[in-house]
């Protein structure tokens, strides 16, 4: 196993070590698994708590900072947080205006979060959730909301962290993150799988011809599995995917290519290139566009594409916004 | 046997961590074939917590805050989907075990079983046949459930219902997942034996074989 | 081969047209393989123009916009540019200032920017260049001009840039970059190599047990394979050899761990964390740090460590700075 | 044999662009012992714009505007090292060539090689011994220089020549590389057979076939 670690059931703890100390002009722990921006909590703003399975940075905790996150919760490797570094996090972003949690639609991210949500609410924290749906292949269009949240979130919390900026009330940035969320679809193609540290073995194998579509941000097997091919005709199929599902044409979009982790960034605008040109054939404006690593499965390769249609407020939120994160910055 | 105490129940519990880390590597095979490949690290570092805890307790502690203890471990330092669902279960198990000082009988066992089992549905929701660990957690209570009527040996008793969550959990072969990761593979999750039914079949294992050595 | 690209030969002309494409907010193609920023030429402004192989994104391309380099001519994969599109980079970014090359320390680069230069200085361009050499492992101290430049280009370049942007003149922007270079020192590790896509196969190969130390960004073999380990007493080595080679005690330092490509960010932060600890030890100050993928070799796996030492011209041009290019930004 | 005109050796290289395409993941598993394994890469690259600016001469062309149509194609779309190395010394062949309509004699080819291998030492500074392509081309030089002497038939010249340069790249394998990335290896780039002095073989090889051929 080429990993740069040291006991494999040591990772996490001396990572969140790591990133604490890294990052210690933006965030402070305020748990043994939690984190928050180091001038919260944030008189009268909505405090922003975000969470899930470590091995997905940059999310989650890496857009802790000014204009994404306030606050968010660390996992084991791709286990969702227990609720209570998800209450730590909340107790420490709570600035009076109450607290979104914001997190992609896993049944443990969801009994978890609804957990610590539960115990806040007792606490007289007022506590709302908006779960993110944006893998269209993860389950049929009339079954949306058990569709699992993946890249997507990038752009949505784009949205959210800009409207709680602007110290919109608890109910408006629910509102404008549940808009972003519906109008945001992502799917995603790996051509490798990951390696959990403590399991030590590829999660699952994939023939040096095999490409998975619709996989999610585990290193899960997708939806289906198929001959490696040129990826223009990979990115064709995500595209009409993600365009058969929502109507994009005509609008304006934000739009993300994000590497899964283990694809070079040269092969990830060689995508943009071609989401480019299918986005002109369909008269889609790129408003706001991202090439990068943002939502990851530890060193899978891979890239997933999310367009998010934006109305005027979902495009001036994003497109004016200034962002001092972690790991993601936007001036 | 001596009298299955807290000490015992605690004794037992480290034994099931014991067999649940030898099992890791499986566990983790078995998830991922149609899920995330994590299911034996989660439950070794849950067993983990748990054998710390029962390192901690004196001798004098009763079944039920043994229970509780293994709730506590599992509540801090899991999370993902089974943090929550065995922590509810041993929580439900330190209810069922009540103020009883001993469980010695069968049929403690089998309340125990059952009120664990009907924990994790209550929070997971997840029904009979969904493929997900109550498919071999249910037929192991009916098993159990029904030895409590006919009376035996404890030890003999939890073996059997061991292995009769191990016949379950490799039924689950046959069976299309409707929760948890799995579920969004649909018939591709056709033949793969579910993770947490068969690490629950170890633990049911561990439990027996235990407090046989204890 | 598991990469997102079509016909391989092809993967630097569709980069390059996707790399244009979704950053054309803030460069713009001059030549068919150079770019420059799009306020450019700004007047009075010492123009920077980096380049290299392909296959390191972020570098070089990736650091063109406010605060870093003004143009960038991209080479085929871990292939120098020839100098034409280093002259039009050149032509395009000269403000009446003069311009400055700076790149690493590579036969084909050396070679290729001379004749670039020389082209240049003839149309009247006054060019001078800062040739990097910050990798310890690759040549013995008495010979460190035969050293190549890795990982420490960013931290480098931080500096180059925030001089440029005060309207420094050519020789005192030349003076801090040479300076930063002289104080700056870099080793790396790799564990797993990259394949170069036309080629298909990975450059050399590694058993599941070896990890290469002193290696360089092109998947090329290191100085020497050692035995897998815990990668704290890796990070001890690699410092070791850091510190040895210059004495950073007591010191402020600007760092990098740089994240060679395959190797999740996570791992990066377990990597910083020692780092940190070996500075505390040593009472090395650490006044700027980054942790992320900067300087890369496609897909490898592996990391490496820059140390600048900072007087107080150096701290303060990499503090203060305020940089916003293609791939890289600090507010 | 026809003349060995500017048509003539145009379609030569479009001969040496195939031979060492062919070669292409050979050189690059030659390259990636100790260097980035590009090298066959570079050289495809650089020959495929050969092949174009070859196919776009017509059959009027000197030999001296053949290589320098070479040459030019090197410098437009390779880069690295052995772009300007390629590009100097295509460009010296040209220089070499002069105003000759035909290159029939073996002195001439000896001429050309002679210039090519100077000027890539000009550029590149390099020294026999140092494990670079000059290791192979300068034997090669010594070798048609003799048989320039002696005199025989072009191409068996043209042949035995390559040949020799193919002996002296594959004794390259006990030097220690001295410039170029490999040379940061110190010792353990010996055992490795240096794939610039491999090619450059090739390219010999492939002009004696192409001419022969023709
Ligand atoms: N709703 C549920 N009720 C009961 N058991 C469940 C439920 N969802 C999932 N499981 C069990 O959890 C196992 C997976 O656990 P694990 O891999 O640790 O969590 P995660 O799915 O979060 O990665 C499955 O194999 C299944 O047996
Ligand atoms: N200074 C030099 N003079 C002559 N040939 C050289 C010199 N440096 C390197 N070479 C040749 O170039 C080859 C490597 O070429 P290539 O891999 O294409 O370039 P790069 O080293 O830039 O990746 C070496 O095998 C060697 O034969
Ligand atoms: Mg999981
Ligand atoms: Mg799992
Ligand atoms: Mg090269
Ligand atoms: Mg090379």
């Amino acid at each position: 196993m080429k990993k740069l670690i040291n006991d494999p059931f040591d990772v996490v703890d001396e990572m969140f070590e790591g990133f604490i100390s890294a990052n210690d002009h933006i965030i402070k722990p305020v748990g043994k698994r939690s984190i928050a921006r180091l001038e919260s909590p944030i008189a009268g703003k909505v405090g922003i708590v975000v969470g899930g399975g470590s091995g997905h940075l940059p999310a989650f905790a890496g857009y802790v900072g000014k204009g994404m996150a306030d606050g968010a919760a660390f996992g084991n490797i791709f286990a969702s947080p227990p609720s209570k570094p998800v209450v730590e996090a909340t107790v420490a972003v709570n600035g009076g205006a109450g607290v979104m949690y914001t997190y992609g639609n896993y049944q443990g991210d969801c009994i978890n979060f609804d957990k610590a949500q539960d115990q806040c609410r007792e606490m007289g924290i007022p506590v709302q959730s908006v779960v993110l749906n944006d893998d269209v292949l993860s389950a049929p269009k009339d079954q949306a909301s058990k569709r699992r949240g993946i890249g997507g979130l990038f752009l949505v919390w784009h949205v959210a962290g800009a409207k709680a900026e602007q110290m919109a009330s608890l109910d408006e940035v629910v509102a404008a993150t549940q808009k972003a969320n519906n109008n945001t679809r992502t799917v995603g193609v790996g051509l490798s799988s990951c390696i959990v540290p403590a399991n030590g073995q590829p999660t699952f194998s994939l023939a040096d011809d095999e490409m998975e579509i619709g996989l999610g941000i585990h290193g899960e097997p997708g939806v289906k599995r198929v001959k490696a091919r040129g990826i223009d005709s990979v990115i064709d199929e995500i595209m009409e995917s993600i365009l058969a599902d929502l109507d994009y044409k005509g609008s304006d979009v934000a739009l993300l290519v994000n590497g899964l982790g283990g694809s070079p960034a040269e092969e990830l605008y060689v995508v943009y290139r071609r989401v480019k040109q299918i986005c002109d054939a369909n008269k889609i404006n790129i408003r706001f566009k991202h090439v990068g690593e943002q939502v990851t499965a530890l060193e899978m390769a891979g890239v997933s594409v999310s367009l998010m249609r934006l109305d005027t407020e979902l495009h001036d939120l994003i497109t004016n916004a200034v962002v001092d994160t972690c790991m993601y910055k936007k001036l | 046997m001596a009298n299955v105490n807290g000490a015992v129940v605690a004794k037992a519990l480290v034994h099931v961590a014991k067999k649940v880390e030898e099992n890791k590597d499986y566990l983790c095979e078995l998830d991922g074939e149609v899920g995330d490949g994590d299911h034996g690290v989660s439950m070794t570092i849950g067993m983990r917590a748990v054998t710390r805890a029962m390192k901690s307790l004196d001798d004098s502690v009763t079944p039920a805050e043994v229970f509780q203890a293994a709730a506590d471990a599992y509540a801090d330092e899991v999370g993902a989907t089974i943090g929550p669902l065995y922590e509810a279960a041993f929580a439900a198990a330190a209810a069922s075990a009540g103020d009883k000082g001993q469980l010695n009988e069968i049929a403690d066992w089998a309340d125990i079983y059952d009120a664990m089992a009907k924990s994790i549905q209550v929070l997971g929701k997840a029904e009979r046949g969904d493929k997900t660990m109550l498919d071999s957690f249910f037929p192991a209570v009916d098993h159990i459930q029904a030895l409590a009527d006919k009376g035996g040996p404890l030890v003999d008793a939890l073996s059997s219902t061991a292995k009769a969550a191990l016949d379950a959990a490799i039924a689950t072969r046959d069976l299309v997942a409707k929760k948890g990761r799995a579920s969004r593979l649909g018939d591709r999750a056709i033949g793969y034996q579910d993770a947490g039914a068969t690490s629950l079949a170890i633990v049911l294992q561990g439990f027996a074989d235990g407090i046989a050595g204890a």
